[in-house]
């Protein structure tokens, strides 16, 4: 069983996904979450560009990743506004 | 052809990479105590989930499912998957958005964004007498 | 002491789920393979006459809004429901 | 036009539903909040006669399959009427409309203000229509898009009173209610790599040939099923959502939830296992066993704390978590006496408890009154309330002449036809704790005094719902026929018999 250059790339990249997501596990600063979230996502985006789903990939991009990331930070704000 | 357990593995990696994602983002939600930190936990379970469909529906050597009409012979890969997951984007936006709504209002009751703070500022408040 | 305990177990729980999924995963059909079940009758259909049942050149918009399109109203209705359940959570309604 | 409502009759049901729900926020965008309770109140009414004209349509004609958007099964997407789903329509539509009569007059005052009312029927018609959906559906994938609109409108009627502890239940339900939607998701996604489908039917004949070839994927996939379903419809390791969630919500938001929304998740677990993967490979994968045990678990561990709970609708909520361990061990014994009594088990329990829930809403309303210790005398002073009271609680506890006898004595054959004894004890010990648990209530009601002792009104329309109710128990239990047949029609054809 050999593999294919594209292949290679695929498993390093879900590799950089598992390792991030045990990092959103352990930190702490929660700003620091939200933006490695939003590499999480945009790795994701790469892994299904590479996968043949580039419809996915955009609405990921589009709703995913801006919107959930986008959503996430203004949170932070009106919270810390509150304090 | 007969492999190994560990050739398959390695051959199914997206599966295996999906299902080890999914298995991280159950641990993120059930042991952290922050609000946030178990929504980012959902949202990434349900991501895992969408790499798995996606990689059930690729065919290696595919091209994606856009109809060519200058190759009628081109190998699509099934569109099937991406559709549902089209779907299950919006429904974790959904999600998303109204956990985020419930998270503001219970900030504005406890100031916390804690799980175990607001169980501790739950107690006591059973503890004075007055009713939360 | 019971806070303590949960990650740790979860942690449990969890390396004994990705056990069984490694023998799960070592028997589902071969990545990429065009030869899998995933790949039958269903998606010869959808690849081979989508674009004259539907005339949509992209073959995953006819699947979601032709072919499955009471997903799609659902799918709609989520979002209304989301928006819905937000209003009765952050909105007072009207005062009078 | 009626040929053409009768034809189409099964996805109306649900578009009906969905349309209301759409339409009512604009009428109230104009002040007609009267029209908005009609409309809510009709819909429903269209649920329960379209359920009751389906199921004599199924009963006279067997089952059928309705094609949606012109395009055949394995392509397009199509709904499936059969017993099962028209027991499932006429208990939706029946325990809604009861529940509503009972909400409407008093919603907008526990609310705050209509316009919270008019999003709370909204929410109330997504919950409707998405439980129709998803007794109808015949799609694995179109399943899971029923259980998400089910899910966050669920959740948001628990959190639609607004005070700090319904908001913290919400969320907790909305988490782990979302972490089984992406178990459910899961188990789908591994179903459609191994056959290629999602239409159940076709997953069926698909794994028929090559199960045995994925017995460790099936597995996984099965257990996935059961940990995102057991987390919605909360047995006994995964309901810790469920006590807060049912007793901090609103009345009419409790009863529904208890009643109908958990059950419905059953009913999605029943699809998946019976009729998309089928009772010979769930037996022999051994997740009967499971179910078994589940439901054993749930039996006693839902009825101990319950006795442990001093507050009503707590207590209440407990007695759900046992009560749907009878269903699933009526699951998990797979033969027809067994599925029989869970299915029936699911209707009489439904009826009762929405009766449980709309009585303590009661209680709390005239009285003020929510722990236990305070419902001295109360038998006195609300003598409908409290005879319908006695009445359910018979009913619940399982005593013949009573709807929950023939769903218990249903499953009490399946574990003789088993040969499970285990089961037999368990099923036993149930009803006696069900007896402790409810009974002291009712001792407390009647042979005790209350110091500030006064007649109270109960003449109002609220009490309606509840006498309907406990009569429906009374007499579904002497004449159990109708819903009877339909439950055991449903439990043959999922067996294949």
């Amino acid at each position: 069983m050999s593999f294919a250059g594209p292949d290679i790339i695929n498993i390093i990249l879900i590799c950089f996904l598992i390792t991030i997501a045990i990092a959103i596990n352990f930190m702490k600063d929660l700003l620091y979450v939200v933006i490695v979230f939003g590499v999480y996502g945009l790795i994701m985006v790469l892994i299904w560009l590479r996968m043949n789903a580039p419809d996915l990939a955009i609405t990921e991009a589009a709703a995913g990743v801006a919107t959930t990331t986008l959503m996430i930070a203004l949170i932070m704000r009106t919270t810390r506004k509150v304090k | 052809m007969e492999l190994t357990i560990g050739a398959k593995l390695l051959n199914n990696y997206p599966f295996l990479g999906s299902l080890i994602i999914f298995g991280i983002g159950c641990y993120t939600v059930l042991s952290n105590s922050n609000l946030l930190k178990k929504l980012l936990g959902i949202n990434i379970m349900e991501s895992s989930i969408f790499l798995f469909y996606v990689a059930t529906g690729n065919i290696r050597g595919g091209v994606p499912p856009i109809v060519d009409l200058a190759q009628p012979e081109a190998l699509y890969i099934n569109p099937l998957p991406t559709g549902l997951m089209l779907t299950g984007i919006v429904v974790s936006i959904s999600v998303t958005g109204f956990a985020l709504a419930l998270i503001i209002k219970l900030y504005r009751f406890y100031g916390t964004m804690d799980a175990n703070e607001i169980f501790e500022i739950r107690n006591e408040g059973k503890n004075n007498g007055s009713s939360s | 002491m019971a806070k303590r305990l949960v990650p740790i177990l979860a942690m449990i729980l969890v390396i004994m789920a990705l056990y069984v999924f490694m023998l799960a995963v070592a028997e589902l059909p071969p990545y990429g393979n065009v030869d899998n079940p995933a790949h039958n009758y269903v998606y010869e259909h959808y690849v081979n006459n989508a674009l004259e049942e539907t005339g949509v050149l992209n073959i995953v918009t006819a699947i979601i809004l032709d072919y499955r399109s009471y997903d799609t109203l659902i799918e709609a209705t989520v979002l209304f429901t989301s928006i819905m359940a937000v209003l009765i959570t952050l909105k007072k309604g009207e005062q009078h | 036009m009626v040929a053409l409502v009768k034809e189409n009759a099964p996805i109306l049901i649900v578009i009906a539903s969905l349309f209301s729900a759409y339409l009512l926020p604009v009428f109230m965008q104009y002040r007609r909040y009267g029209i908005v309770g009609f409309l809510a109140l009709a819909t429903q009414f269209f649920v329960l006669f379209g359920g009751i004209f389906l199921a004599t349509q199924v009963l006279a004609k067997g089952s059928f399959r309705y094609i949606l958007a012109g395009w055949e099964a394995p392509w397009g997407l199509e709904i499936t009427i059969d017993p099962l789903s028209t027991l499932f329509l006429i208990m939706i539509g029946l325990i809604n409309l009861l529940i509503l009569v009972y909400a409407l007059p008093s919603l907008a005052d526990e609310l705050g203000n209509k316009v919270r009312a008019t999003w709370f029927l909204t929410l109330f018609m997504l919950l409707t229509a998405a439980l129709c959906g998803m007794a109808l559906c015949h799609d694995l994938f179109n399943l899971y898009v029923f259980i998400e609109v089910a899910t966050i409108s669920g959740c948001a009627i628990v959190g639609a009173k607004g005070d700090a502890r319904s908001t913290e239940a919400t969320f907790k339900y909305l988490i782990l209610a979302t972490l089984g939607s992406c178990f459910v998701l899961g188990g789908i996604g591994f179903l459609y790599n191994l056959t290629g489908n999602l239409n159940m039917l076709f997953v069926n004949h698909e794994l028929a040939q090559t199960w045995s070839n994925y017995q460790y994927a099936l597995w996984v996939s099965l257990s996935f099923f059961i940990v995102g379903f057991g987390i919605k419809s909360a047995v006994f390791p995964l309901h810790v959502w469920l006590p807060d969630a049912h007793s901090s919500a609103i009345t009419p938001a409790s009863a529904v939830l208890s009643a109908i929304s958990v059950k419905g998740y059953v009913l999605g677990l029943v699809k998946v296992f019976y009729i998309a993967v089928g009772p010979l490979i769930v037996a022999s994968l051994n997740i009967s066993d499971i179910l078994l045990l589940l439901g054993m678990g749930s039996i006693i561990a839902g009825s101990i704390f319950a006795i442990a709970q001093t507050e009503l609708k707590r207590r209440f909520a407990f007695s759900t978590i046992a009560q749907i361990g009878y269903i699933f061990l009526g699951l998990g014994l797979n033969n027809q006496a067994g599925l029989t009594g869970a299915f029936f088990h699911i209707f009489s329990h439904a009826l009762i408890k929405t009766a449980l829930f709309l009585i303590a809403g009661f209680i709390l309303i005239k009285t003020g009154k929510s722990q236990i210790k305070d419902l001295t005398g109360i038998g006195k002073q609300m003598p409908l309330t409290m005879g319908a009271f006695t009445v359910v609680s018979l009913g619940m506890t399982g005593i013949p002449l009573f709807s929950g006898f023939i769903g218990k004595w249903n499953l009490l054959l399946g574990s003789l036809e088993a040969g499970n004894w285990l089961a037999i004890l368990v099923l036993l010990a149930g009803s006696i704790l069900a007896a402790i648990y409810l009974f002291p209530i009712i001792k407390q009601a009647y042979f005790t005094t209350n110091q500030d002792y006064a007649e109270l009104k109960e003449n109002t329309i609220m009490i309606v719902p509840i006498l309907i109710l406990a009569g429906t128990v009374l007499l579904l239990g002497i004449f159990p026929r109708p819903v009877l047949t339909l439950a055991s029609q449903a439990a043959s054809m999922l067996l294949g018999q």
